[in-house]
C-alpha cells in the first residue's frame, strides 16, 4: 500500500511541474489559460488524493476550491476579460521561449539539488513532495517575470500559488491548511474582480504593464 | 568637588538656552541671555582654576545604559576648562553689545548657550559615549549658529560644509574609540587606559584621531570647511569657534593619543610634526590670498593650529624616547600657544564684528582709514595683531620662542627620520611666524590705516562700550601675559607633569622672572625687562627730542608725485599688497594667475585684473569625491524607473543567488 | 484571568471598531471613533506591562513582542490623531471625496489589528495571515488618491507584497515540515513556544532553506535593497498618515518576524549563520539607499529611502550578532519608528500648506512655519543619527562593536552612513532655509504627535529607562 | 656695588652704539665716495643732518593718525634695545641675560612690523609700494635668520648671545662647514635688512626702485631724524653682530677690567671701520637686482641656513 500511495502522489506532484513547463511554452493568452485550467486541475486531484492518503477531510474543502475556483471560475472570467478588452491575443515575451525554457530547466535542478540536502530521515514522500514544490513556485516566477502582459503575470502568480498549496498539502497533519488556501483565494478573486474590472480599464487603454510602468510618479 | 560645579554651569548653560529659545521673542529676555551665560561662564572659569590636587570624577545614570555617564575634571581638563571659559565669558560680553545688531536673534540666543554648554561637556566627560555625544552636540549648536544668516547663498553651502566634515571627524572618532574600546565595548575611559592597543592598532587610531580632530581642528587636507563656516557665523560665534572650538579639537587629540593610547612610541611624532608644518605655512598662505577679513582671521587660525600641532608632535617625539624634560618644554610651548591663540583670536575676530557693525563691510578692499573714526577699537585690534605676529613684548612671541627651544633640543633624538624632519619643521615655522607678520600688517594697514575706500567706511562710528570692553580685556591679557609667561608656564606644570612624566623648571623662583627653557646657562628670556628696556629708552628718546627739539607741527598734504587729486582707490589694496608674496609663493602653491584685461586706446571701458587661484585641497580631494558620489547617485536612479517586471527579476535574481549558495555552501 | 483579557483587548478593539467604522457614513464621528479606539487599544497594550500574561497556543507575550505591541499602539494612537486634522484639510481642499473615505477608517483599525495579530501571534501561520491582512488593506489605503501615480504604486505594492507573501508561506511550511518528526502533526508544529523548545533536533539544512525563504519573504515587507521596489511608491503615493504608519510599523513588524525566525535559527546548532546574509542585505540596501537619497525631488519619496537605509542598518546589526549590536539593533527599530514616524506627520502638514511634494518648491520654513520647519530640522537631525537623539546611541553601539569585531565591515558601513548624512542635510538646507517659497498661510496643524515623538526621541537620546533596558539585553542575549 | 658697575658698563655700551651709528654711516658713504673720485660728504654730516633735522617743523600729511607719530619713537627703541644687547666691546653684560638672539631678531621684527604700518597710514600709493615689498623682503629674510640662529645655537648649545661670542672666543670650535654657510647667509640677510645696494638703493627716490626710503617719505623734521638715526643704528648692529659672532677676538671675556674692555673697544672700532670698507667696496662693485630677482637672493640666504641646521642636526662636528 505504502509504494503505492507514494507513486501516485509523486506522479501527480511530477504532473503539476510538466504542466508548468507546458505553461512557459504557451505564447498565446487563450491557450496560456487553458493550460492554467488543466495545471489547476492537476493539483486538485493531487489534494484529494492526499486527502484520502492522510485521512484528512478539511484536505477535500482545498481540493474543491482548487477545482472549481481556478480550474473552472478564473479561467473563464479571465477568458470574458481577455476577449471584452479586446486585448491583443499575442502574448509579448520579453525572452525568448527557448532560453525561457531552458532557465525552466535549470531552476528545476537547482530546487532538487537544494531539496536534496534534506537528510533522509525526513520521510522521503516529503523531500520529493517538497523538491515538486519547489520547482512549481520558482517556475510560476520565472513566469512573471518572463511575461510583458498583466494578465500573463496573474497567471504566472496563481502557479506560483498552485505549487504553494501542493507544498501544504504535502505536509502531513499541517493545520491551517484550508484558512491558507481560503486566503489566496480570495486575493487572486480580489485580483481579478475588483482590480482589473473596476480600476486599471478606467485609468489605461491597455493591461500591458508596460503602460502602467510610464505613468510614473517621478518621469525625467 | 568642581566637577560637580562644572556640570551644574552646563546645566545652567542649557537652562539658559531653553529659556532663550522659548522667550527669543522678548527683548528683555534677548539682553537678558548674554548677561547670564557671561555669569555662568566666568563662575565655570573660576572653578577650574580653583582645583584641588586631586582629580575628580563623578558617575550619572544617563548616557550608555550599562556603563553610564562618566565625568572627570584632572589637570588638563582644567587647562582646557580655564581657556574655554575664559573665551566664552568674553564672547559673551562681547555679545551683550554685539547682540543688539542681530535683525533675527530667535536663531543665534537659544543656540550660544548650548554651544557653550556643548564645548564645556566635552571637556569633562570620562568616557566614548558622553565624550562623542557633547562632541557632536557641540557641532550641531555651532552648525545651526553659522545657519543663522541663511538669507545668505553661500552661507547655506558654508554649514552644508561644515556638519558634513563635522559628521566625517566624528566617525573618525568613533572608529577610533571602537578600537579603544574592544569587542566587549568598554568605553569607559579609565576601561581604556587599563589595556593597551598593539602597536598596528595604536598606529590606526592615531590616523584616526589625526583624522577625526585634525578636522575640526582645521588641519590643512581637512580645513576646507573653516574658511567657509567661521566667518558665516555671527562674529561673537566666529571668535569662539575660531578661538575655541579648535581648542577643544587640541584638547580631544590630547586626552586620546597622550593619555588614552598607552605608551608612546617615537613614529607617532611623525606624521603630526609634518602635518602641523605644512598646516601652519599653508594656513597662512591662503590667509594672504583673501580679501574677506573675517576669512583671513579664520585661515590665520589654521596657521595656529598647525604651530600648536608641531610642538604636540615634538613632544610625542621626545615622551617616544623618553626624554621627559624636553618633552615636557615642547608641550608646554603647545598649551601656552593654546593659551595665546584663544586671547588673540578672540580678540581680533571681535575687531572684525566691530568693523562688521560699524561698516556693514567685511571686504578689505572696501575699508581704509578706520583708526580716525574707531580709536578704541583700532587700539586693541592693533595690539591683538602684534600679538599674534609673535612681536616680542607680546604672548604670541612667548609661545613662539619655547617651541623654537624646543627645537633647538631635537639634534639628541636618535632617529634618523626625526633628525631630517624636525629641521625642515623649524624653517617652515620661521616661514609661518614672518609670513603671519605680513598678512596682519596687511590686515591692519589696509582696514585701519589708509584713506576710507568707500563711503561706508568713511560714516563709520565706533561701536558700543560692551564690545570695547570685551576686547579691552583680551589686549590687556595679551600684554600681561607676554611680559610675565611664567605665571602661564608654571600654571601648565600640573597638566604637562600628568601628561609627560616631567615639568619646566619652576620660573617663580628665577631671578628677574625670566623664562628659563631646560638649564639656567642654556638660554633665557625676559618678557618684564625687555618691555621695561624698550619703554623706557621710548620714553627716554621721547621726553629727549621733545625737550630738546622744535614742537612745530604742520598739516599738509601728502606728497603725490604731482598727481592732481590722488583718490583713495589709487592707494594699495588687499590684493595689491600680496601680489609680491603672491608671485614669490602663490604661483607654486595655488597656481595663481594673474589676467589683465587692458582695453584698447580710445576705448573708455575700464581695465580689470582678475587674479584666479586655484586650492588644491579642492581640487584634489573633495571634488573629485563629489563627483564620484553624484555619478554613483545618476547611475543607481535608474533603478528607480524599472518597470515592475524587472523589479520582480531582482526578487527572482536575489532568490536564485540564495539558493545557490545553499546549494554549494561546503 | 485579567491579562488574558488585555491580550485579546489588543486585538478585539480594534476589530470592533473596523466593524463600526464600516458602518458609519459620517467622516467627522468616525475620525473621533478612530482616536478613541486607537487610544483604547493603546491603553490595553501598556496594560501589558503590569502583567504579563502566560503564552497561549494562539497568543504570545514575551519579552521581546511587549515592547513593539506598546510601540505599535502608541504611534497608532499618534497617528490617528495626526489622521484626523489630515484628512479634515484633504476633504476641505478636495483631493479626497467622502465617497473614497468611506471605508478609510475601518481599513486603519484593519491595519491595526492586523498588526497586533502579527506581534502577538504565538502561531508562525497565524503571523502569516496576520502581516497578509495588514498588507492588504495597505495596498487599499495606498490607492485611495485614484490617481494615475497611486494606483501604479498601489499595483506594484500589491504584486511584489503577494509574491514576497507567497515566498514567507513556502518557508512557514519549511518550518513546519523541519518541526513535525520531531514536534509530531498538528497545530503543535506552528507553536513559537514549542518550536522553541526542540528546535535543537529539526534539520538543520531545512531550516536553512527555510531561513532564506523566510528572509526574502518578509524581507520584501522589510524593504530590503533587492526587494525594496514598492516601497517609495508607495510612500510617495499614498496619504501621508499611511506612510508614517508604512515606515513607523509595518517595515518593524516585518523585521520582527524574520527576527523571531532568527531566533530559532540562532538556537540551532547545524544551521548555517544567519549572519552573513543579513549583513549583506543590510550593507546593500544601506549604502544603495544612501546614494538614492541624492536625486530625489519628492519629499516623501526621499523620506521612504531615509527608510530602506535604517532597515539596512538595523538588518546589519542583528547580521553582525553580539549583545552589543543586537541591543543597538532593537533600540534603532524603536527609535526610527518614533522619528520616522514624526518626520511623516511633519512632511505631511508641509505638502498641505505648501500644496506640493516636490523639494525645490519648498524653501525657507523656518522663516514661514517656525514650528513645522523646526521640527522637520530636527526630525531630520535625529534620522542623520546626530545626538544628543536616541539614534546616535544605537549607531554609536553599532559602528564601534564592528570596527573593534570586523574592521573591514565598518568601512562600507561607515561611507553608507556618511552618504546617507550628506545626502539628508543637502536637501534639509534647501528646505528649511533661504529665502521662502510658496504660500504662507498658517496652517491648523496638529503639533502634538510630532512634539510626543520628537521629545520621546531626545530622553533616549541620554537616559534608557531600566526595565527596558534588560527585556533589550535579554532579548539581544537570546539573538546570539 | 658691582651691579651699579655693570649698570655703568651697560649704559656705556648703549651710549656708545648711539654715538658710533651715524658715524659709520658717514664712513661708508665716505668711502664709497672716494671709490667713485669723489670727495663726498664731510665724515660727521650724518651729525649735522640730525641736528638740522631736530630743529625743522614736522610737516605731517593730513591723514596721518597718531600712529603716525608713535611709531618712530617705538622703532628707535626696539633697534636700540637690540643694538645694546649685542656685545660690542664685551661679553656678558647685565642685560644680555633679559633676551637672546632669537628675541633680538624677533625685536628687529616689531620694529620692521610698525614700520611698514606707518608706511600704509598716510594712504598714498608709495607708502603701499614700500610696506608691501618690505613685507615681502622680510618673509625670506626672518627665516633664513632664524636658521642662522639655529645653527649658531646648535654649535654653542644655547642662543644667549654672549655665551655665543664666548663659545667663538674659546678655541673650541675650529673652523667648521656650517659656520661659514652661517657667514655667507649672515651677510645676504644684513644687505636685505639694511637696504644696502643689490636689495635696494638707500641713495634714491626713483619710485620703481625704493624700498625702506618709500615708507619714511612722508616722515619730516624730529620724525626723521629719529627714523634715520633708527636705520644707521640698525647698520651698526649688524656690522657688531657680525663681529661679535665671527671675528670675536679682541671682546673682553665677562667680568675682565676697565683696561681689557678699552682694549676691547678699541678693536671693535678697528672691526666696524674693516666692515665700513667691505661694504663700501662691494656696493660700489654691483649694480641694484630688479626687485623679483630679491626672492631668489634671499632664497639662497634661507637655503644655506637650513642646509648649515641640516648639517648639524646630522652630526655634532660638521
Amino acid at each position: 500500500m505504502h509504494g503505492l500511495t507514494f507513486d501516485v502522489a509523486h506522479m501527480f506532484a511530477g504532473g503539476l511541474v510538466l504542466v508548468s513547463f507546458m505553461m512557459l511554452y504557451q505564447d498565446r493568452l487563450y491557450a496560456l489559460l487553458n493550460v492554467f485550467a488543466l495545471q489547476a486541475f492537476v493539483l486538485s486531484l493531487s489534494v484529494a488524493w492526499q486527502a484520502l492518503v492522510q485521512d484528512a477531510p478539511h484536505l477535500y474543502v482545498t481540493a474543491a476550491i482548487a477545482l472549481i475556483l481556478k480550474a473552472i471560475v478564473i479561467p473563464v472570467a479571465l477568458h470574458r476579460i481577455v476577449a471584452r478588452l479586446g486585448i491583443h491575443r499575442e502574448v509579448e515575451t520579453v525572452v525568448g521561449v527557448g532560453l525561457t525554457m531552458l532557465a525552466g530547466i535549470a531552476l528545476v535542478a537547482l530546487s532538487m539539488v537544494v531539496m536534496l540536502r534534506v537528510t533522509g530521515e525526513a520521510d522521503p514522500l516529503a523531500r520529493e513532495d517538497l523538491a515538486f514544490a519547489l520547482s512549481v513556485i520558482l517556475l510560476g516566477l520565472l513566469m512573471m517575470v518572463t511575461r510583458r502582459n498583466a494578465v500573463s503575470q496573474i497567471v504566472g502568480f496563481m502557479s506560483l500559488e498552485n505549487g504553494l498549496i501542493l507544498a501544504a498539502t504535502g505536509a502531513k497533519g499541517m493545520p491551517l491548511v484550508v484558512e491558507i488556501s481560503v486566503a489566496f483565494s480570495v486575493l487572486i478573486a480580489l485580483i481579478v474582480i475588483g482590480i482589473f474590472l473596476f480600476r486599471i480599464r478606467e485609468r489605461f487603454d491597455t493591461v500591458d504593464v508596460g503602460a502602467l510602468d510610464r505613468a510614473r510618479g517621478e518621469r525625467l | 568637588m568642581p566637577v560637580v560645579v562644572e556640570l551644574w554651569c552646563v546645566a545652567a548653560l542649557l537652562a539658559i538656552a531653553v529659556v532663550a529659545a522659548v522667550g527669543a521673542r522678548m527683548p528683555l529676555i534677548r539682553r537678558g541671555i548674554y548677561g547670564a551665560s557671561l555669569a555662568v561662564t566666568t563662575v565655570a572659569f573660576a572653578a577650574a582654576l580653583a582645583l584641588p590636587a586631586d582629580d575628580s570624577h563623578i558617575t550619572l545614570p544617563l548616557g550608555l545604559p550599562w556603563i553610564g555617564a562618566h565625568f572627570r575634571l584632572d589637570a588638563l581638563a582644567a587647562f582646557f576648562l580655564a581657556v574655554i571659559n575664559l573665551g566664552g565669558a568674553a564672547a559673551s560680553l562681547y555679545g551683550i553689545g554685539y547682540g543688539q545688531h542681530e535683525h533675527e536673534p530667535q536663531r543665534v540666543l537659544p543656540f550660544f548657550p548650548a554651544f557653550l554648554a556643548g564645548m564645556n561637556l566635552v571637556i569633562v566627560a570620562d568616557d566614548a559615549f558622553t565624550f562623542l555625544l557633547s562632541w557632536e552636540f557641540m557641532s550641531l549648536a555651532s552648525w545651526a549658529l553659522v545657519m543663522a544668516h541663511h538669507r545668505e547663498p553661500d552661507n547655506a553651502r558654508a554649514g552644508y560644509v561644515y556638519i558634513l566634515m563635522a559628521s566625517v571627524g566624528t566617525f573618525a572618532l568613533l572608529l577610533a574609540f571602537g578600537l579603544l574600546a574592544g569587542p566587549d565595548g568598554n568605553y569607559a575611559f579609565s576601561a581604556m587606559r587599563a589595556q593597551t592597543p598593539p602597536p598596528l592598532f595604536a598606529g590606526i587610531i592615531l590616523g584616526l584621531v589625526l583624522l577625526g580632530a585634525g578636522s575640526k581642528a582645521g588641519l590643512v587636507p581637512l580645513h576646507v570647511w573653516l574658511p567657509l563656516a567661521h566667518p558665516a557665523a555671527p562674529s561673537h560665534v566666529s571668535a569662539l569657534m575660531s578661538g575655541v572650538m579648535t581648542k577643544v579639537a587640541i584638547y580631544g587629540f590630547i586626552r586620546i593619543v597622550f593619555d588614552l593610547l598607552g605608551p608612546t612610541s617615537w613614529w607617532w611624532g611623525v606624521p603630526v610634526l609634518a602635518v602641523g608644518g605644512g598646516t601652519a605655512t599653508l594656513g597662512v598662505l591662503y590667509a594672504l590670498m583673501q580679501n574677506d577679513l573675517k576669512r583671513v582671521l579664520a585661515y590665520s587660525t589654521i596657521e595656529n593650529i598647525g604651530l600648536i600641532f608641531v610642538g604636540l608632535g615634538l613632544a610625542l617625539a621626545f615622551k617616544g624616547n623618553d626624554m621627559p624634560a624636553a618633552g615636557a618644554l615642547a608641550l608646554t610651548a603647545a598649551l601656552f600657544h593654546v593659551f595665546n591663540h584663544a586671547l588673540f583670536k578672540s580678540a581680533l575676530f571681535f575687531g572684525a564684528g566691530a568693523v562688521l557693525t560699524a561698516t556693514g563691510e567685511r571686504q578689505m578692499e572696501r575699508l581704509g582709514g578706520l583708526i580716525h573714526r574707531m580709536p578704541v577699537t583700532s587700539v586693541a585690534f592693533l595690539v591683538a595683531c602684534a600679538a599674534i605676529s609673535a612681536l616680542p613684548p607680546l604672548n604670541g612671541f612667548a609661545s613662539e620662542w619655547l617651541a623654537f627651544q624646543a627645537i633647538l633640543l631635537s639634534p639628541q633624538l636618535p632617529q634618523w627620520g626625526l633628525k631630517l624632519l624636525v629641521p625642515a619643521v623649524g624653517a617652515l615655522l620661521a616661514l609661518a611666524a614672518a609670513l603671519a607678520a605680513a598678512c596682519f600688517v596687511r590686515a591692519f594697514g589696509i582696514v585701519f590705516l589708509g584713506r576710507p575706500r568707500t563711503p561706508a567706511a568713511e560714516q563709520a562710528v565706533e561701536v558700543d562700550r560692551w564690545s570695547l570692553v570685551a576686547m579691552g580685556i583680551l589686549a590687556v591679557l595679551c600684554i600681561i601675559v607676554g611680559i610675565l609667561p611664567g605665571l602661564v608656564i608654571d600654571g601648565l606644570a600640573p597638566v604637562v607633569t600628568a601628561l609627560v612624566g616631567d615639568r619646566m623648571p619652576a620660573q617663580l623662583g628665577v631671578p628677574w622672572l625670566t623664562t628659563v627653557p631646560i638649564v639656567e646657562s642654556r638660554s633665557s628670556y625676559n618678557g618684564l625687562l625687555v618691555f621695561l628696556f624698550t619703554a623706557a629708552s621710548a620714553s627716554l628718546a621721547a621726553f629727549a627730542i621733545h625737550r630738546l627739539a622744535s614742537q612745530a607741527l604742520r598739516r599738509a598734504p601728502a606728497w603725490d608725485c604731482g598727481f592732481p587729486d590722488p583718490s583713495p582707490v589709487t592707494q594699495y589694496t588687499a590684493a595689491s599688497f600680496a601680489q609680491p608674496i603672491r608671485r614669490v609663493f602663490g604661483s607654486y602653491v595655488f597656481q595663481a594667475r594673474e589676467h589683465v584685461d587692458m582695453p584698447p586706446p580710445g576705448d573708455m571701458r575700464p581695465a580689470s585684473l582678475a587674479v584666479k587661484l586655484r586650492d588644491p585641497a579642492w581640487e584634489f580631494i573633495y571634488t573629485p569625491i563629489k563627483t564620484a558620489v553624484s555619478v554613483a547617485a545618476d547611475r543607481l536612479n535608474l533603478l528607480q524607473f524599472l518597470t515592475i517586471r524587472s523589479y520582480l527579476s531582482l526578487v527572482f535574481f536575489a532568490l536564485v543567488l540564495l539558493l545557490l549558495v545553499l546549494a554549494l555552501w561546503p | 484571568m485579567p491579562a488574558i483579557d488585555a491580550v485579546t483587548l489588543i486585538l478585539a478593539i480594534p476589530a470592533v471598531a473596523a466593524a463600526v467604522l464600516a458602518l458609519l457614513p459620517g467622516y467627522r464621528l468616525s475620525a473621533q471613533l478612530n482616536v478613541l479606539a486607537s487610544f483604547l487599544t493603546l491603553v490595553a497594550a501598556l496594560s501589558l506591562f503590569v502583567a504579563k500574561p502566560e503564552p497561549g497556543p494562539y497568543l504570545l507575550v514575551d519579552d521581546l513582542n511587549i515592547v513593539f505591541i506598546a510601540l505599535n499602539a502608541f504611534v497608532g494612537f499618534t497617528t490617528s490623531v495626526f489622521s484626523a486634522s489630515y484628512i479634515a484639510h484633504e476633504l476641505e481642499t478636495g483631493r479626497l471625496t467622502p465617497v473614497y473615505l468611506r471605508f478609510y477608517h475601518a481599513m486603519y483599525q484593519v491595519m491595526m489589528f492586523g498588526m497586533n495579530l502579527a506581534l502577538v501571534a504565538n502561531n508562525i501561520g497565524l503571523m502569516w495571515v496576520a502581516i497578509e491582512l495588514a498588507t492588504l488593506t495597505t495596498v487599499l489605503m495606498v490607492g485611495i488618491y485614484r490617481t494615475h501615480e497611486a494606483l501604479e504604486a498601489a499595483w506594484k505594492y500589491f504584486i511584489l507584497g503577494s509574491v514576497g507573501i507567497a515566498l514567507a508561506l513556502f518557508g512557514t511550511i519549511l518550518v513546519y515540515m523541519a518541526a513535525r518528526p520531531v514536534v509530531g502533526e498538528g497545530l503543535d508544529g506552528m507553536v513559537w513556544t514549542i518550536l522553541m523548545a526542540h528546535v535543537a533536533g529539526f534539520d538543520p539544512a531545512l531550516l536553512n532553506v527555510a531561513f532564506v525563504f523566510l528572509l526574502l519573504g518578509y524581507g520584501t515587507k522589510v524593504g530590503l535593497a533587492p526587494l525594496h521596489a514598492w516601497l517609495p511608491d508607495a510612500h510617495a503615493e499614498g496619504p501621508t498618515p499611511i506612510s508614517a504608519v508604512l515606515s513607523g510599523l509595518l517595515l518593524n513588524v516585518a523585521l520582527y518576524a524574520v527576527l523571531r525566525f532568527k531566533l530559532l535559527l540562532a538556537a540551532n546548532p547545524g544551521a548555517i549563520a544567519p549572519g552573513p546574509l543579513m549583513v549583506v542585505l543590510g550593507l546593500t540596501s544601506l549604502v544603495f539607499a544612501g546614494f538614492m537619497l541624492y536625486r530625489r525631488r519628492d519629499i516623501k519619496r526621499m523620506f521612504a529611502y531615509s527608510s530602506i537605509e535604517h532597515m539596512g542598518i538595523i538588518t546589519f546589526a542583528f547580521g553582525m550578532g553580539g549583545p552589543l549590536a543586537n541591543f543597538a539593533g532593537l533600540l534603532h527599530m524603536m527609535m526610527h519608528s518614533l522619528t520616522k514616524s514624526a518626520i511623516f506627520f511633519t512632511v505631511g502638514h508641509i505638502a498641505q500648506v505648501k500644496g506640493t511634494q516636490k523639494i525645490a518648491d519648498i524653501r525657507g520654513l523656518t522663516v514661514t512655519h517656525p514650528l513645522l520647519g523646526w521640527g522637520l530640522v530636527l526630525g531630520v537631525v535625529a534620522i542623520a543619527g546626530m545626538p544628543p537623539l536616541g539614534i546616535f546611541m544605537s549607531e554609536f553601539l553599532v559602528v564601534s562593536s564592528t570596527f573593534a569585531r570586523e574592521p573591514l565591515l565598518a568601512i562600507p558601513l561607515v561611507l553608507g552612513l556618511l552618504i546617507a548624512f550628506g545626502a539628508l542635510m543637502l536637501r534639509i538646507h534647501g528646505l528649511a532655509f533661504g529665502e521662502p517659497t510658496g504660500s504662507t498661510a498658517p496652517v491648523k496643524a496638529s503639533y502634538l504627535p510630532m512634539a510626543a515623538h520628537l521629545s520621546l526621541v531626545l530622553m533616549a537620546g541620554f537616559y534608557l529607562p531600566p526595565p527596558l533596558v534588560a527585556w533589550f539585553q535579554h532579548v539581544a542575549r537570546l539573538l546570539g | 656695588m658691582a651691579v651699579i658697575a655693570n649698570l655703568a658698563i651697560q649704559f656705556v655700551q648703549m651710549l656708545l652704539v648711539l654715538l658710533l651709528a651715524p658715524l659709520l654711516t658717514g664712513f661708508v658713504r665716505k668711502v664709497k665716495a672716494h671709490l667713485l673720485r669723489r670727495q663726498g660728504p664731510p665724515l660727521l654730516q650724518p651729525y649735522r643732518d640730525l641736528l638740522r633735522l631736530m630743529r625743522k617743523e614736522v610737516v605731517l600729511a593730513e591723514n596721518a593718525s597718531w600712529l603716525f607719530r608713535v611709531i618712530p619713537y617705538l622703532i628707535l627703541a626696539a633697534t636700540w634695545v637690540a643694538a645694546a644687547l649685542v656685545p660690542t666691546f664685551a661679553t656678558g653684560l647685565i642685560f644680555s641675560w633679559s633676551a637672546d638672539l632669537i628675541a633680538i631678531v624677533a625685536l628687529l621684527g616689531s620694529a620692521r612690523f610698525f614700520l611698514a604700518l606707518a608706511g600704509m597710514d598716510v594712504g598714498t600709493s608709495f607708502g603701499g609700494i614700500g610696506s608691501s615689498r618690505e613685507v615681502m623682503i622680510a618673509t625670506l629674510a626672518e627665516p633664513a635668520m632664524i636658521m642662522i640662529v639655529f645653527t649658531l645655537a646648535l654649535i654653542a648649545g644655547s642662543t644667549q648671545l654672549s655665551t655665543v661670542a664666548g663659545l667663538m672666543l674659546s678655541s673650541g670650535v675650529g673652523l667648521r662647514v656650517s659656520l661659514g654657510l652661517a657667514l655667507i647667509a649672515l651677510i645676504l640677510v644684513a644687505l636685505a635688512e639694511n637696504a644696502r645696494i643689490p636689495v635696494d638703493n638707500p641713495a634714491t627716490h626713483l619710485e620703481l626702485t625704493m624700498v625702506h626710503e618709500a615708507m619714511v617719505l612722508e616722515y619730516s623734521g624730529r620724525h626723521l631724524a629719529v627714523i634715520e638715526l633708527a636705520a644707521s643704528l640698525k647698520l651698526l648692529l649688524y656690522m657688531s653682530l657680525i663681529a661679535c659672532l665671527f671675528v670675536p677676538w679682541g671682546l673682553a671675556p665677562h667680568g675682565a677690567g676697565p683696561v681689557a674692555q678699552f682694549g676691547g673697544a678699541v678693536a671693535y672700532i678697528a672691526k666696524l671701520a674693516i666692515g665700513g670698507f667691505l661694504l663700501a667696496v662691494f656696493e660700489t662693485s654691483i649694480a641694484k637686482m630688479r626687485v623679483f630677482r630679491v626672492p631668489d637672493f634671499l632664497g639662497a640666504a634661507l637655503m644655506l641656513g637650513l642646509l648649515g641646521t641640516l648639517l648639524l642636526f646630522v652630526s655634532r662636528s660638521l
